[in-house]
């Protein structure tokens, strides 16, 4: 693989070779710098391919594909119910949230919804996972810009996310939790006592992470103003969730579309930053995931009595038709388009991953810059690999 | 109030923990010597109780990953009652889930129409081998004991559900 | 605070979706109208599911021109995806067929879906208004000889790794992009695997283990495994 | 000690003293190591470190070591072999000389310089070299990124260092670290004379930058751009493995020991205590038992000084290049210069 996707990669770089002569007073040659895929900065294996004028980037490339597994393909010889299996794979970190679409999806073909019980706790674990998935980022940002300690104080408390997941749906990283028609399962009795309180722990946790990083003045003087993404080259590069907010678009789908999920139940805020530089990025996060534990919150004492499974056959065979369903997954806009022709399995699956498109920009992005700034750059996209290769 | 530098407050925040580690312990379990107890629902492993298995291949052909082999063979079983006729009964020859593949769903578990397939929160049963994940019948068996009785459910539940 | 549900009732919809949904999709069907309008003859077909979303197929030959007009004069200036279908089923169902027996013969007879089709393969796109937040689902057919289309680099710059993707996964040729490199798959891969036509290798390398069945008694009849299977079906509809 | 060591002959002599700077180096670096690194960090991140190996993983450091040395000594295919392996020895060289001239006690002390100062000051830039050597002879382009990223910031907090030991200086009248240490035990603060005098608090701008300047030279977060390893792998050390990893690693912590140490001397009264607890008036009338109690209180001041560099190191995330250039240039050292013509001009006035 290496190999051969070397020569391309190559023959690429030195087309752009004359691009690189920036310093020509010098006559200085640029040196092109491979960063990964094995690099502690690129969680997963993406491989950048920054060709570099001393140490500030000339041209820059991600290089995905080291990662791809084929999910597409894969959904085409499975059974509906074996596609949510896959599919929580995708972004391995907010597993949960890559089910519901898919499940919504499947639901909206076969004109089925979920009974209101079911919607809270998905909804609620659906927040849940975004909360496991942003806390490690904001601990991981960290460790890209340097601090240490963040990323240990994110696992701490992350633990906490990830054991009520487990002790609701079995799977700590891969619930498999959604069914179409409902969820798999009723919560477990003291599962909400334990949610409140996990709330608050996480909700500390925020706090710490602002003042340990985002007060710090080292820490925005990284990010301010680096990586600037401006409001239309944002939605023409068709970036969403927390980087097209941090761009000024005020822009949630938990908000802005109807679905069956219950996110208009609980009172929140969509937070927005008119700066979009990386600092904003992260902000808004920070921000989210705040507003996150509070969702959760107020959806636990509102959760209905009642049966979670709607009636579905068991064998389930979905009828002929088209459906998009997108929803505001931790990392992004991640929505299905299933295609069914009445049988068994999905006749086709496009995954619209919201770290591909968020990645895309990153070409863009990177000119200019420093070496470090591509660090800071990416850790404020924030992807996950699994999201970019699917 | 003047404002703190952000400086000084990310110093109290380790300060801050540092002191909390000391007096009230740290997060950390010493795994080897003090272990988890994992949830009730904890999908660790997949318990086979032999018994029920009549083994009708639903769970081999619901799975994902293909990673359930069964093979199975009849045979005449003595009568249930004094005089009837001799019943034929499927006898399981082998049951082998591939633990190297298995992607811990638990759709199998699901489709079992008879109670056989359960989730044990059992975890430790890493090989050095990748080969020797494939875990036949005696050992799935083995795990039955493990299963624990499924959690209460929460207030609202729809008791219907077992 | 979120009102409570009435004992959480079991909406079963495979009839009822239209209760639940409006009939009439006002909003969706004035921006049909408007986009009929203004592509003129290069709009060939659409499908509008009322309250849920809009298909359109546009001509291949000015399918650049029509996206630009969606973003210029309709706002469509989120670029939500790009992909590409192939509408014929595969030839190797889900890889479940015994070896040792004769290959099925399966119907690969190409259906289009929502707002038709003529091609093999097509192209869509998803844009989304990024102040009403309605999308649309605009297709285009790409013809089977030389799957070809024109490249939206120009006008949605995120396009570019979209492309590149449904060229390597489909071999669509994106006529403007100048750097159809691979994304995923080693530059001398053959074929084209999101393509019905390629075999899923993982799943022809090994026999799927659900064609083993129960062996017989020497000598005895059918009849107990069809009584196995009935039993199992009974507690599926019992558990369901 | 002197007069002890005068009836042992000279290569005895000269033995004793390259055992004692082994322990001066290694032990703190060991201590420094498992205190801070193992521990505080760990506890700051709501965990144990190390526990398995001894009580409270107290051997861990010779389990590590005893790693390192079983590993491969890998010299990468392009590298410029010979410089290669030295490299790392240059880095532990410069250590070693620095500990050479830090007084532990009355008469503890290996020698005893006039220009002790200077020649500290000279000799802990020699470890840039090494760095410089490793980045560039490792072949690899995030070495050579690191060499060159660390030549240039301790070129640029060398600079603040010096200016900021000036301020020492013109206040002590001598270059002499150990005359420093007296100055500052005998010395007295707006006429109170009960805790002598520690420049800590008279060259407070001094001490502080010259703490900032420690933790650059350190390449200590927020100053770790050299290593960066979320950017760069990890430096000039990308390439290194086995015991010349050791080395560097050894080299980092002893180090950042024995700047300590020296900074304690400049700023925190060095090994002494204030001499009017015990009625000294000067160095000759110390007692004989300083010469081992003094080396535990350097230890000690060292500690707190090591700990708020640690402490620091494990709080902020880094800089990046050009701001730690520009801070250095436009901030520290127009600062230490203030200090300076502050410092010159008291000095003359009183």
């Amino acid at each position: 693989m290496t190999m051969l996707g070397d020569r391309q990669q190559l023959s690429y770089i030195a087309s752009q070779a004359a691009d690189a002569r920036l310093n020509l007073e010098l006559e200085t040659e640029g040196m092109t710098l491979n960063i990964g895929p094995q690099h502690p900065a690129t969680h997963g294996t993406l491989r950048i391919i920054a060709r570099l004028d001393g140490e500030q980037v000339v041209w820059a490339e991600p290089a995905c594909g080291y990662m791809h597994r084929g999910y597409e393909k894969l959904t085409e010889v499975r059974t509906f119910p074996q596609v949510t299996t896959l599919v929580n794979r995708i972004d391995w970190l907010g597993s949960f949230a890559n089910e519901v679409p898919f499940i919504l999806a499947a639901e909206k073909l076969m004109g089925v919804e979920a009974p209101t019980r079911a919607q809270y706790i998905r909804t609620i674990l659906f927040e849940l996972s975004r909360i496991a998935n942003v806390s490690l980022f904001l601990g991981d940002l960290g460790v890209q810009l340097g601090a240490i300690t963040p990323v240990f104080l994110a696992f701490r408390d992350r633990e906490y996310v990830l054991n009520l997941i487990e002790s609701a749906t079995g799977g700590r990283f891969h619930p498999n939790f959604d069914r179409i028609g409902g969820l798999k399962d009723d919560l477990p009795a003291g599962w909400i006592d334990e949610t409140r309180a996990v709330m608050k722990k996480l909700r500390s946790f925020c706090d710490q992470i602002e003042d340990l990083l985002f007060g710090n003045e080292i820490f925005q003087s990284r990010t301010r103003g680096i990586g600037v993404i401006p409001r239309d080259v944002a939605l023409q590069y068709g970036l969403s969730g927390a980087n097209l907010r941090a761009s000024g678009v005020d822009w949630d789908l938990r908000r802005d579309q109807t679905l069956p999920m219950v996110w208009d139940k609980a009172d929140w805020k969509v937070w927005t930053h008119p700066d979009g530089d990386s600092f904003a990025r992260c902000w808004v996060r920070l921000q989210e995931t705040r507003e996150s534990t509070k969702i959760v919150d107020q959806l636990l004492g509102a959760i209905p009595s009642g049966p979670v499974m709607a009636k579905v056959p068991k064998i389930i065979k979905v009828p002929e038709g088209e459906a998009w369903v997108s929803t505001e997954n931790p990392l992004g806009e991640m929505g299905y388009y299933v295609v069914s022709r009445g049988d068994l399995g999905p006749f086709r699956v496009k995954i619209r991953s919201a770290s591909f498109n968020n990645i895309s920009i990153t070409p863009w992005l990177l000119r200019g810059v420093y070496v470090p700034d591509i660090v800071t750059i990416l850790a404020s996209l924030y992807f996950i690999l699994g999201d970019i290769d699917r | 109030m003047a404002k703190v530098p952000g400086l000084v407050k990310g110093l109290g925040v380790t300060l801050g923990t540092l002191f909390k580690t000391t007096v009230n312990g740290s997060n950390t379990v010493q795994y080897p010597h003090e272990k988890e107890t994992p949830p009730i629902r904890s999908r660790g492993v997949i318990a086979l109780h032999q018994d029920n298995c009549t083994s009708c291949m639903l769970c081999s052909r619901s799975c994902p990953d293909w990673c359930i082999y069964i093979e199975a063979h009849k045979e005449l079983a003595p009568p249930r009652r004094e005089g009837g006729k001799p019943r034929q009964v499927n006898l399981l020859d082998r049951f082998d889930i591939d633990y190297a593949l298995c992607m811990y769903c638990g759709i199998c578990v699901e489709v079992c129409p008879f109670d056989a397939l359960f989730w044990s929160p059992e975890y430790e049963y890493s090989e050095p081998n990748i080969s020797d994940l494939l875990h036949d019948k005696s050992k799935l068996s083995e795990w039955m004991e493990t299963v624990p009785e499924a959690p209460e459910l929460e207030a609202g539940a729809d008791k219907k559900k077992k | 605070m979120p009102p409570k549900s009435p004992n959480g009732e079991v909406r079963q919809l495979s009839s009822s979706s239209e209760t639940t949904t409006p009939v009439v999709d006002l909003e969706r069907e004035q921006m049909l109208e408007a986009i009929k309008l203004s592509l003129g003859d290069v709009f060939v077909d659409s499908h509008l599911k009322p309250g849920d979303d809009l298909w359109i197929r546009v001509r291949t030959d000015s399918w650049l021109g029509s996206v630009q007009k969606l973003r210029d004069h309709h706002s469509f200036d989120y670029f939500g995806f790009l992909s590409a279908i192939d509408w014929m089923p595969s030839p190797y169902g889900r890889g479940e067929d015994d070896p040792t027996e004769p290959a099925p013969v399966r119907d690969t007879t190409i259906r289009s879906g929502y707002a038709g089709g003529d091609t093999r393969m097509q192209v869509f796109i998803r844009l989304v208004n990024s102040k009403t937040h309605l999308g649309i689902t605009v297709k285009v057919d790409v013809a089977d000889s030389s799957p070809s289309v024109e490249s939206l680099i120009t006008i949605f710059a995120g396009a570019n790794w979209h492309e590149r993707e449904t060229h390597e996964m489909f071999g669509i040729d994106f006529v403007g992009h100048n750097d159809l490199r691979n994304m995923y798959l080693p530059v001398d891969f053959e074929g084209h695997p999101l393509r019905k036509d390629f075999p899923l290798l993982a799943r022809m390398v090994k026999p799927w283990p659900g064609i083993v069945d129960v062996e017989p008694l020497p000598g005895g009849d059918e009849e107990d495994s069809a009584e196995v299977k009935a039993s199992a079906q009974s507690k599926d509809s019992d558990a369901s | 000690m002197i007069a002890l060591l005068a009836e042992v002959p000279y290569w005895g002599q000269s033995l004793l003293r390259v055992l004692g700077g082994l322990v001066a180096v290694l032990l703190p670096a060991g201590t420094i190591v498992y205190v801070f690194l193992f521990k505080m960090m760990s506890f700051m991140q709501s965990r144990l470190g190390p526990m398995e190996a001894g009580p409270y993983g107290s051997m861990q450091l010779f389990a590590e070591v005893g790693k390192w040395l079983q590993k491969e000594d890998i010299v990468p295919d392009r590298a410029d072999a010979r410089i290669f392996k030295m490299a790392p020895v240059i880095v532990l060289v410069s250590t070693f000389l620095l500990v050479v001239v830090v007084p532990f006690g009355p008469e503890a002390w290996f020698t005893d310089f006039e220009t002790g100062v200077f020649y500290a000051l000279a000799v802990s830039s020699i470890s840039v070299l090494g760095i410089l050597i490793a980045g560039w002879s490792s072949a690899n382009k995030y070495s050579l990124l690191g060499g060159l990223r660390a030549a240039g910031q301790l070129i640029a907090y060398e600079l603040p260092m010096v200016l900021a030991v000036m301020g020492v200086v013109i206040q002590a009248g001598t270059m002499n670290l150990q005359k420093i240490v007296v100055a500052q035990n005998t010395g007295s603060m707006f006429g109170i004379d009960a805790i002598g005098h520690p420049y800590v608090i008279s060259q407070f701008f001094g001490f502080i930058i010259f703490m900032i300047a420690i933790q650059a030279e350190l390449t200590q977060a927020p100053f770790d751009m050299p290593i960066a390893e979320s950017e760069l792998v990890s430096g000039y050390m990308t390439e290194y493995s086995g015991f010349r990893f050791l080395i560097f690693f050894i080299g980092e912590f002893a180090t950042a020991g024995v700047f300590a140490m020296i900074a304690s001397v400049l700023f925190l009264g060095g090994w002494g205590v204030p001499f009017t607890w015990f009625g000294w008036t000067s160095v000759d009338d110390v007692a004989n038992w300083m010469n081992f109690v003094g080396p535990l209180i350097m230890f000690t001041k060292m500690m707190l000084l090591v700990f708020i560099i640690m402490w620091i190191r494990f709080s902020y995330p880094r800089l990046r290049e050009d701001q730690l250039q520009r801070f250095a240039w436009k901030g520290l050292i127009p600062v230490a210069l203030i200090n300076i013509m502050v410092t010159a001009i008291l000095k003359v006035v009183f």
